[in-house]
């Protein structure tokens, strides 16, 4: 079924920005891809390398965990193009603001930028975020210094109040990570979007390249995909249509769809002879 | 002196203070941070915090997430 | 909103075939690109030129009907690239299978070359095909010699009926002709590409960019699009979106999705420390 | 998780009749019910019987096989209340118009009565309709004098053309026999409804009691039931929720439902103190 | 379209329990039925009594607003059964937990029980509710004595997090209220009925009965429904529909549904002869 | 004679013709249908209806649904 | 004296006490709650809560909601 | 000599032949068809088809269409 892709095809279009749109500004950032990937999940680094590259991204998630000390020199940061890709650390797997706040002093202890994705789980099964614990460390994190980018359920109100707390961006998620279900419910997310002011970035939930543009289509400002990319069977080829599929979201909502109808439309005029 | 390592029990490190303790790991060049029983290590005081036997040390640094 | 496109934006990839994927394959013809774009619809000449550009097709629908008399150099010819494109003439707007073959003689005498886009109109409101016309419209026009391309309803069915019939590509609709609601029953989209011999190619009812990728993850050879372009507020950055976004549905399809789950999944190894 | 239903439960409505709404007139044949049920896959006659009953039902489909002579007394007929219900043959199985005139012949052999269920089957696997069969194989029946109820899919043309051929009903399927899926195209059915001067009986696809409910909504005439009763854990029960959905969603129909809003409208007026 | 319902037709059923079904405990209260319904937006006095009848309901929500001083014997109470059902008064309209707990204080002060619907705005578009100040209202309420259902988004923590804070029922919301268009996620309320230890209402945005019978179907414990009755066209008509749709999907979801199959599966054995 | 009855052969039956065999095999109350050789034997036609060696018979009547 | 009364002024009320108040509005019967100046006035303290002019006076009952 | 032509009834033509009517429209490069009365006059008989007065013509070419 699958056909081989040439090993470096070309990177046009990087980004909906090859065709003049805004970059993403998330606090002093600006990005010029409005796709933000992760570094979990893949088969190995050489993959995960590749899949970055044909992602177009230039802003990347990582964790931080214990050192394996019986290989201390498997850095993943020696498989990150860190010439291109800003880090973007997360707090995955805090499940109180305690918790999440210390993940905050180690990122700085680390000096990897100012930059953080605050999560805080509260639930274990569904590994859904607290809505209440988030805004708290959402409201700690920014006094430390730090841009923060919360990640949150689809709550309108709850993305109204990290906003307050202080987030850069604020992260909805589209369905339970990892489940690969699309955007689960998208008339939150537009409502979500109008309300606004900071950007909007769908995380968690994309399973493949349309579930991709249908999201940017509501008019988000980005989005983050890391398990859609890592558990493609071909990880690399999904990494570009999802990189494509994200710029064609964003065109598609610029250019204005057709109005929907319910009965058709002739797109051929009437027969006359 | 026998300290407990990223969960692990260890008896064969000779480390005095933390930052011993993180040369003797060869993890010098790469970002990590430290807890002992709980409390981050700031890289200001690592030279100066001494280890104790019983101590809890976490050696932290970056895997991949999402 | 929307910012502008650079005049001239590089039109990699043209299309999936940029990815080492195969072609399509219709009767005798080969297409590069996996999206056959039309004619009708659009503001002026000059836009359908840059949008036919931007699409990246190599194949385009065409109609018959009066010359303008008023206006007898008022050619659509003068507007399609004929170095790269195939013309498709399509018998729309006719209720007869007779009156589909008069338009294939017709054809035949304009020397447009063999491929034709049977069309045998069945209700006047929803311009449904009739089931039973296009069947034997197929059968008379591959006798005379052409290679049918044959509109039709999902009906899992008629389309094999159309492939025993002739028809070089079987082109179910996704949703009523101009409606713009894109593929309203996936499942019996798979089911006929899971049957068929030959290719299928969603033909009416995509609307923007993210619904041509869904259709092209079905599996689908190809996509016929043309209201969703013309009809945009800007057609060519469309034309650019559903461009890539019909490669990225194709390379996504190609690359095998992660799988969906009910529950969630970390894509962060759980906290250990 | 189940509770037990009392032994005979008071089957008050049976039908949408209770409240006024006009019976189901399938040619000559009154139907008081608009719900018809099938005969097979229950795992056992008694459950058969108690479903028949808790489902409200005035019609129900047989077929027609080898008598298995080793128990020549396993007669389905003694497990059906022939004083209530009215048979409903059917030609399932039958993959040409020769083969489902042949039933016919029989029907009427076995004086079973004039109604008929004409399906003509065009796929093994997904066992969907043959249209251009069952419009033929419809047109041979009602010549013989049957009053037809022709399975079909939602193809809206071919809906009209089995009216044509004679069809009293037109019994489009919601989804692939037996799948449980609900209507997949809700759009496909209301057009159908729209253009229709017979009764339009969806048959085949509902699972649940829900999608009885959504069907009826649409505006149809009426539904048939097999698997979603006969193969639900408890069959009675489930009788008796079909019954119930399926008057709840022609009164819904009826009612006329509220407009559907992308914002909210408070239910409650604004706070004034 | 609509025929008219006879005048007093039967209400058998009143609700699942006459099948049966165990009562609905909400705190120390017992409802026989499942659906709770609204006083707002009725047409007029007499219609929202005939609709409450055909309900099937015994609680009923109201609201705390000025007297009318011009027409001060306008009382709503003098139009409910007081003798069949309990009165839910809510706190609609109440932007901070202050405002909540002084309409507890009136609650009390006017003997009205202890039920309270516990409703803290956090934006007055889309008249979502405000997690943090609902949780807080919550939790003041209940320690003034009320048996608290706590009307909320459908985030999967912040329903547990009511829970804690001493809800007695937890109310998530299908669809924006008034906006009728159902339960937009449906992934949500099945995990938020999963986790939780209290009843799971779904409250605001059923539109139809199709709605209720889907929603019962994810295994919740009940519903509250105001506008879809209110605003039919035939509100009385339109509370037979739901009340018989509210049992429908309860029974289904006891029953246990089919199991769903992407292809078809004959409800008739092979053809034999 | 040697019957095919319902798929299976049977050389166990004395019927002469088509009524005779539906007697003989018990089925007299119920509604049935009967095809020799794949056409249908009308009732009108089964007492005048002779079985002869090698028929292919097919018994018909009802079972379950949808 | 001058009351705003649910919003409105008014100058034609004699009553000196809420207790009075309710009576004189005619709603003895029916179930309602009191707000003086933002503040409810409990049902006990009905009769010897003194109006004053100026006050802002909110009298609440049951009306329609879901 | 009056023809329809294209649905209009048309007295100022001088053409006598199909040939002559299309060269004397200014449609000679473009592809065109040409029904007269209902029936396709193909290429090789537009020459030797003479018009006659009443007829219906038709001159077909390409339009935008999807």
């Amino acid at each position: 079924m699958s056909t081989q892709a040439p090993e470096t095809p070309s990177l046009f279009p990087h980004s909906s920005a090859d065709f003049g749109d805004a970059p993403l500004l998330v606090g002093k950032h600006t990005f010029h891809s409005r796709l933000i990937v992760g570094t979990g999940k893949y088969p190995d680094f050489p993959t995960m390398r590749q899949a970055h590259i044909a992602s177009g991204a230039d802003c990347v998630t990582v964790a931080l965990r214990r050192v394996d000390l019986k290989n201390p020199e498997n850095n993943i940061l020696n498989h990150i193009d860190l010439g291109r890709m800003t880090l973007l650390p997360n707090t995955a797997g805090c499940y109180t603001v305690e918790e999440a706040v210390q993940v905050g002093v180690m990122v700085q202890e680390m000096e990897l930028g100012d930059l953080i994705k605050v999560e805080v789980i509260g639930d274990q099964k569904t590994l859904m975020p607290d809505p209440i614990g988030t805004v708290e460390a959402t409201r700690k994190l920014t006094a430390m210094g730090f841009t923060c980018m919360s990640y949150c359920s689809d709550d309108i109100v709850l993305c109204k109040r990290l906003e307050e707390a202080g987030a850069a961006a604020v992260m909805p998620l589209g369905s339970p990570i990892g489940s690969g279900r699309g955007v689960l419910n998208p008339t939150n997310i537009r409502l979500i979007k109008d309300a606004a002011s900071v950007p909007i970035i769908v995380d968690a939930g994309v399973g493949c390249a349309s579930d991709c543009a249908s999201a940017m289509e509501l008019g988000v400002d980005g989005l983050l995909v890391n398990t859609a990319i890592a558990s493609a069977k071909d990880p690399v080829k999904m990494a570009h249509a999802i990189r494509m599929a994200t710029v064609a979201g964003r065109l598609s909502f610029q250019a204005g769809r057709m109005d929907k109808r319910l009965y058709a439309s002739a797109s051929t005029p009437l027969k006359d002879f | 002196m026998i300290l407990t390592l990223n969960g692990e029990q260890r008896d064969d490190l000779a480390a005095a203070t933390v930052a011993d303790l993180l040369e003797e790991l060869g993890l010098g060049t790469r970002p990590v941070a430290v807890m002992v029983n709980g409390e981050v290590v700031r890289r200001a005081e690592q030279a100066g915090h001494r280890l104790s036997d019983g101590d809890s040390v976490e050696v932290i640094s970056l895997i991949g997430g999402g």
